[in-house]
């Protein structure tokens, strides 16, 4: 229902300037490629492992190429040319070249064409296994059901992926319907993706493909026993971010956090090399049926909340444009926003609504996606759980999509399993007590909330429109988002951006552009 | 895997023995304030403590959060509690049962007792209309129940257990500060003892801090505590009912 | 502001049912007196003290006349003859009759004129200490202010009063606006006034005088330090309603929880004696310039809070032309309503809100009180707290105005300190957070709430119909409220009631009555 | 009266000694789990043990509340915590002793090190705009204040005091899941011994977590925990050049 007396063609303006500012943008996409993005090839392809220093595979091949300065070509080339002139498989052949049986750029070389077509075909395999997963989920979901909005998004984090398994299945049987497995503080920063089910992390668990596996499959039998799919989320995000996508997508994760500018401004990953990996992420979390979830509820933990709140609608017109770009539809979008104006403010609570339903009608059609009160929350459990009730009642009051539970021991430590639990059973039950309020409630024509929405609506568009004048790297520069500056040139991650050469290959792109993608 | 004997708490960690307590100490905020809460709590054999929260909630009190780690585990291998042993029947069984055993109706007398005045228990298992969905005891065709209300004494209760001849007694007790509770029900016991009437009613008590155990004690036949229904008490009416027939038919096989 | 689009008419011709109502009940009144209310009446001329064997002293003298069968003069006519007989002052005199020295109904007889005189002399002096005590606290809030609506209103009940005053000081730092002290169990059925200071309750402190005045002057002192006048409230009920009134008025109590039919009902007290003796009570409540606690809020403990929704608003109407009847006004009238919907009902609170909503509404100009959850409270204590919020939420959303705020540890015991506190600061960060949202929300047109609203309305309406029809004391008989069915001759304190003499001589209902009192 | 020497908690009454308490056992719901709760806090020397609540969460875990009396006190005569003692300065001051006595500004490097990324506390303590209305470092006119930012390395804190001349070290850590923030602190401290930096700086840690206690114990100068604000460090900085001044003045006597 809408509310608050909205006028669209301001809205479209915003979207006409978020469009701008992201073909800008993609202009150096295009032009690039990096070093996760040529493993996410060779992950597509199936190749998996580590080498016995624990490097993956992966990562082995991709440096060998990047330091002999060939990877303009793209990893897809050098792969195939092997393959044809080996016969190995993708996997057998990776292992030759890490135990140096086989050096890929002393190779002789086949036909363009011929490499050219084999990759292809290779592509095409890898894609339908993605479709396979993606059709799998679609059907659990006929059969199963799912969580109704807003739906109970709450995390597990004991940093051992088995406890993890236990604690999410727990949740699962109190209520929630979507369990994120937080990731161990620093994973972001390592440009590899560690390997095989893992047992210490700090704050989070290491997002690995065993350990997705092993979440995934707890989450299917617990599915079946609470009679409701249970969707699955992990970090599509940091160094490795299109890896991440591609083994969430053989796993079959459901959610991603994902966004186009996180990196960016809170790990200090260098812009450049994060605008081509979201980019590849986001084209396989696409085709894969994955939800995303942005980041920019995270702003207003760095900067005010009531004077910033215009920036996190502002970014979210942004995300969403780049993810148009990459085949996503609306309804795979979880742009994220947050409930975090500090607890002392007066009528507080009426500027959440305002913003909570401002961003409920501006994109109506995705699965938005809402998060709790966290900087003010302190170690006063008790009150704690009141400021997540307020949350709670202004979600069911605005209708979000993706509810991401307050915890009462935010401030302490990561979710025990009974804070946890409690979370639950306090959003069930506002839930089920205030439904049907949202049908029920009017704004007062021209009253505080609307106003103050149409106020935080018009800054975002002349934000937009000023950063589609300077740019978004500028902008970045400028610190508009988070009150976080970064330089085009800072941050970790530069020296894996490559030039693509104009024969640069790598099929997947275009394959899952070009109607490949299962959204259409 | 559990080890039955030492079962701790569970954070998020098996064996992390993660606790949550808080609790007020008599005197003003400040650092010695903090160190004492968290003293208290490493007293009590929890480690790693940390006082997540300290607050003065007055000038002289200061209110406490705090987190720990137990130590120590719990053998619940050994663990037995006493519980009524029950098999709960359905209604008709109940009523067919003292149709063809009692060949009378089977009496009862309920009571919330002394100072108390809670009767939405007591109401809940004998009145017609139960709670949540389960029919009172009002409602069972062999049973004659005469819910007296809150706050009868002891006496009353006595007197009104002469008059119907009642096989059995509930009470309900819900205040429970200060043991007043105890102070009752004791009451009570005591003088059926004296009237020489205990031993031949059922003595039932109910109420949210009631457990078995404790009825037991107080030398009460059984207790029930919360989400207890009339067929509960039912059925452990016509249960003795039959252990108590047994022992009659016993005697006078003794007597002949 | 009106949200519900109710009827004026309807309502109207519910205070006219109820009038009717009251006016027939009021013909009983007027014909009996009670022992306590003859006992108030020594105790409005200064009697205190216990005799040797703790009895009262007022209670000797009324004992001793209502055996000789003489009460239906009243007490005053006999001690004032005892007075012009003895020149003795009122307290003098009854310990003469205490220790047999003198027996008031063998003393000659002064002229009924002289008597009449000098009881209006008395009584005149008697009013004139209440009404300095009503100053008094008037000029207090005058000069502190005092709290904002909803008034966080707490208890404390530790059954020593000593405790209870360093309870009530740490509330009222915390933030409470209004202190009750909650009696122990089996006060009500006591049919005198202990005396001195206690210390030995069970889930409630004696009321007595001392007690009263011990927590009047910590109250006084803590007011001072925070700068905000702190209400004393305790319970105006049980077989010595009057009595209570007439300490509370010399006390400077602010609040008393006084309801016309709560004794009846909930402690099966008889319903000729509670009839009269509230009235007494609340002549004297009204002159003292209290606010008066109704119990309607009770209701919904032992009946359902959907489907007796009803039963509580006509009884408010009742209550409110009982009050009338008395000379007091509609700011005193605290007329009690309850949020008591079982958590597990789908849109429970749609339903609270629409009675919340209503109450207000009817009674714009009456201090309302709001009651939070209990009955639904368990032993969890965070969910509890939640409950809690709600009930918060909804009384911020409708504008209540004496709030007794919900307790987490409802389920399990008397509150601790810290349950308190955390409820005051819950409470107060809730008002904070959402104070201005009253005015931004209107409720849709015909929706859910307005016709729930108007329902509940109109089934008031025709209970009150049909009460005016069959009697109050019949539909106490047939249980039309809290679902308990109480006979005219049932319940204790039958043996109490005197029916008056064409010369029963009680100087202060007419004083009271006839522009005595302080609210014109 | 309070009896320092056996301070108890207080739920209503002096020396009642009320506790709460919430925890998870993994073990499903039955009389026996909470029977086992009960026991587990009898235990801790608790007293009239009451589970207050009993919840199955999932199949094999239950979660608690309950609560008791706790047996013992504390003596609140003996404690005494370590605490960074300290005058709070005006800024005007702070800048004004710096001129006066170190006749150049004062060198300070901050950081939240290796892979912490909470940037806010240490932000709220150097940035110019600071935290609740209290300016940060970079507003004093005699600091030089370098923030360093979040997740940076032992090695680039270390090359950074060499580069501006640092005077002190702030570090920031936040996340102390599983004590990463000990292992942190520990590493840089044990660099800078290593590197013979360590004498030559003041060094203070901060975060929510952080006690003077705990970074005296690690080897830091002072520890700064929620509620800091930058007068606090830059008075606790200046105190430390004014202690240290002495100590070189002594120095420098003897050397005469
Ligand atoms: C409703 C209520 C009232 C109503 C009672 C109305 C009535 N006619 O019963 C009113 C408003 C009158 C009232 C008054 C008071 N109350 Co009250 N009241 C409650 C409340 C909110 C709910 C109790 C209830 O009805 N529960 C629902 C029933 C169905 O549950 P139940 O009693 O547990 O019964 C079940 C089982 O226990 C069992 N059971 C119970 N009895 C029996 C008996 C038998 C034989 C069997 C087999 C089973 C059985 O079966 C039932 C169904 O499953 C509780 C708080 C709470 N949420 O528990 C406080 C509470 C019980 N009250 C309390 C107090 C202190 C009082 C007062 C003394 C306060 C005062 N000073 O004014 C007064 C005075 C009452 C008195 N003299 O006893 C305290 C008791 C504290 C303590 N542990 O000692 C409580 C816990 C609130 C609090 N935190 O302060 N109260
Ligand atoms: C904001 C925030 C974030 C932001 C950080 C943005 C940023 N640039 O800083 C984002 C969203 C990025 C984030 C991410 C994560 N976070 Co975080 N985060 C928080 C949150 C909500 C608030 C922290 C905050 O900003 N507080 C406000 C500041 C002002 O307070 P402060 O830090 O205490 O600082 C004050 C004092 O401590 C002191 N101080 C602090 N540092 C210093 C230094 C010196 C020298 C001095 C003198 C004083 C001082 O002065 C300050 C002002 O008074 C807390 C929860 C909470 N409410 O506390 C979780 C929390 C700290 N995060 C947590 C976790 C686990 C993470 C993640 C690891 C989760 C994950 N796996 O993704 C990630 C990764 C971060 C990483 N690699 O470190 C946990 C830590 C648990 C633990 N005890 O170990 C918390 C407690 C949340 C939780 N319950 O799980 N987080
Ligand atoms: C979009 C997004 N990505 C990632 C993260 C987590 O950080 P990291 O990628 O460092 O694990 C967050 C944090 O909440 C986020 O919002
Ligand atoms: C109007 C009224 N009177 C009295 C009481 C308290 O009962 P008692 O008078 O038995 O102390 C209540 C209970 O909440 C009440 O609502």
């Amino acid at each position: 229902m809408k509310k608050l007396n909205l006028d669209q063609s301001i809205i479209d303006r915003g979207r006409q300037y978020a469009k701008q500012i992201v073909d800008k943008v993609q202009e150096h996409i295009d032009a690039h490629s990096t070093v996760t993005v040529e493993r996410s090839v060779l992950r597509l392809l199936g190749i998996d492992g580590v080498d016995q220093a624990g490097v993956p595979l992966v990562n082995g091949i991709v440096e060998e190429l990047h330091s002999a300065g060939v990877l303009g070509k793209g990893v897809m080339y050098w792969l195939v040319n092997g393959i044809l002139n080996t016969k190995l498989s993708p996997q057998q052949l990776t292992e030759c070249v890490i135990n140096r049986e086989i050096d890929l750029v002393q190779l002789p070389r086949v036909s363009e064409q011929e490499i050219k077509n084999t990759a292809q075909r290779l592509a095409i395999l890898s894609l339908q296994k993605i479709k396979e997963r993606r059709k799998e989920r679609e059907e659990l979901i006929a059969d199963l059901g799912k969580g109704q909005e807003p739906m109970l998004y709450v995390i597990v984090a004991t940093g051992n992926v088995y406890e993890d398994a236990i604690q999410a299945q727990a949740a699962a049987r109190q209520g929630a319907d979507i369990i994120a497995v937080i990731r161990t503080t620093g994973q972001s920063l390592l440009d590899y993706v560690p390997y095989g089910a893992t047992t210490t992390g700090f704050g989070g668990t290491y997002a690995t493909q065993a350990n997705f596996q092993i979440l995934r499959q707890a989450l299917d039998e617990v599915g079946k026993e609470v009679n409701r799919y249970i969707y699955l989320t992990n970090y599509c995000s940091g160094l490795c971010m299109p890896e991440i996508a591609v083994m969430g997508a053989l796993e079959r994760l459901d959610v991603m956090l994902n966004d186009s500018m996180y990196g960016i401004i809170f790990r200090d990953i260098n812009m450049k090399r994060t605008f081509v990996d979201q980019y590849f992420s986001r084209l396989i979390n696409g085709y894969a049926g994955i939800i995303i979830n942005t980041g920019e509820d995270n702003y207003l933990t760095t900067a005010d909340a009531i004077g910033s709140a215009h920036t996190v609608l502002a970014s979210e017109l942004i995300n969403e444009q780049f993810a148009f770009r990459c085949g996503m539809i609306s309804e795979q979008l979880g742009l994220g926003h947050a409930f975090e104006i500090d607890p002392q403010t007066p009528n507080g609570f009426m500027y959440e609504l305002a913003q909570a339903q401002l961003v409920r009608e501006v994109f109506p059609h995705s699965p938005i996606k809402y998060m709790p009160p966290t900087k003010y929350m302190t170690g006063n459990i008790f009150k704690g759980h009141v400021q997540d009730t307020l949350f709670n009642v202004c979600s069911i009051m605005t209708g979000q999509s993706l509810h991401l539970l307050g915890i009462l021991t935010e401030a302490i430590h990561t979710p025990l399993i009974h804070d946890r639990f409690l979370s639950i059973e306090s959003a069930k039950y506002v839930f089920n007590n205030l439904r049907g309020l949202t049908d029920e409630i009017y704004f007062r024509q021209d009253g505080f909330i609307q106003q103050r929405a149409q106020e935080v609506l018009e800054k975002a568009i002349s934000l937009l429109e000023e950063i589609a004048d300077v740019g978004l790297m500028q902008a970045l520069a400028l610190g508009y988002f988070a009150d976080i500056s970064r330089t085009s040139e800072g941050g970790k991650g530069l020296q894996g951006v490559i030039v693509k050469e104009s024969d640069y290959l790598n099929p997947f792109i275009p394959l899952i552009l070009k109607g490949g993608n299962g959204n259409d | 895997m559990i080890d039955a004997q030492h079962v701790k708490p569970y954070g998020d960690t098996l064996n992390d023995g993660m606790v949550q307590l808080s609790f007020t100490l008599p005197i003003p905020l400040s650092s010695t304030a903090k160190e004492a809460a968290r003293q208290l709590v490493a007293n009590m054999g929890l480690e790693e403590v940390a006082v997540a929260h300290a607050e003065g909630i007055s000038d002289t009190f200061s209110f406490f959060i705090v987190y720990g780690k137990c130590s120590h585990g719990v053998n619940v291998a050994e663990i037995t509690v006493p519980e009524v042993t029950l098999e709960v029947l359905p209604k008709k069984e109940i009523d067919d049962f003292i149709r063809t055993h009692l060949n009378r109706k089977l009496n009862v007398v309920g009571a919330c007792i002394e100072s108390d005045a809670h009767t939405v228990g007591i109401d809940a298992i004998m009145n017609i209309k139960g709670f949540n969905g389960h029919k009172g005891l009002e409602s069972y065709h062999e049973i004659d129940a005469v819910n007296m209300g809150a706050q009868v004494t002891c006496e009353e209760v006595i007197r009104k257990v002469y008059e119907v001849k009642a096989d059995a007694i509930l009470i309900s007790q819900v205040v429970t500060q200060k043991n007043i509770h105890i102070a009752n029900l004791t009451r009570l016991v005591d003088m059926l003892e004296a009237e020489g009437v205990r031993d031949k009613v059922t003595l039932v008590v109910g109420g949210p801090r009631i457990s078995h155990e404790l009825a037991k004690e107080l030398g009460y036949d059984a207790g029930f505590s919360s989400n207890t229904y009339a067929e509960h008490v039912a059925s452990f009416l016509v249960q003795e009912v039959k252990r108590k027939n047994v022992r009659e038919i016993g005697k006078e096989q003794v007597n002949l």
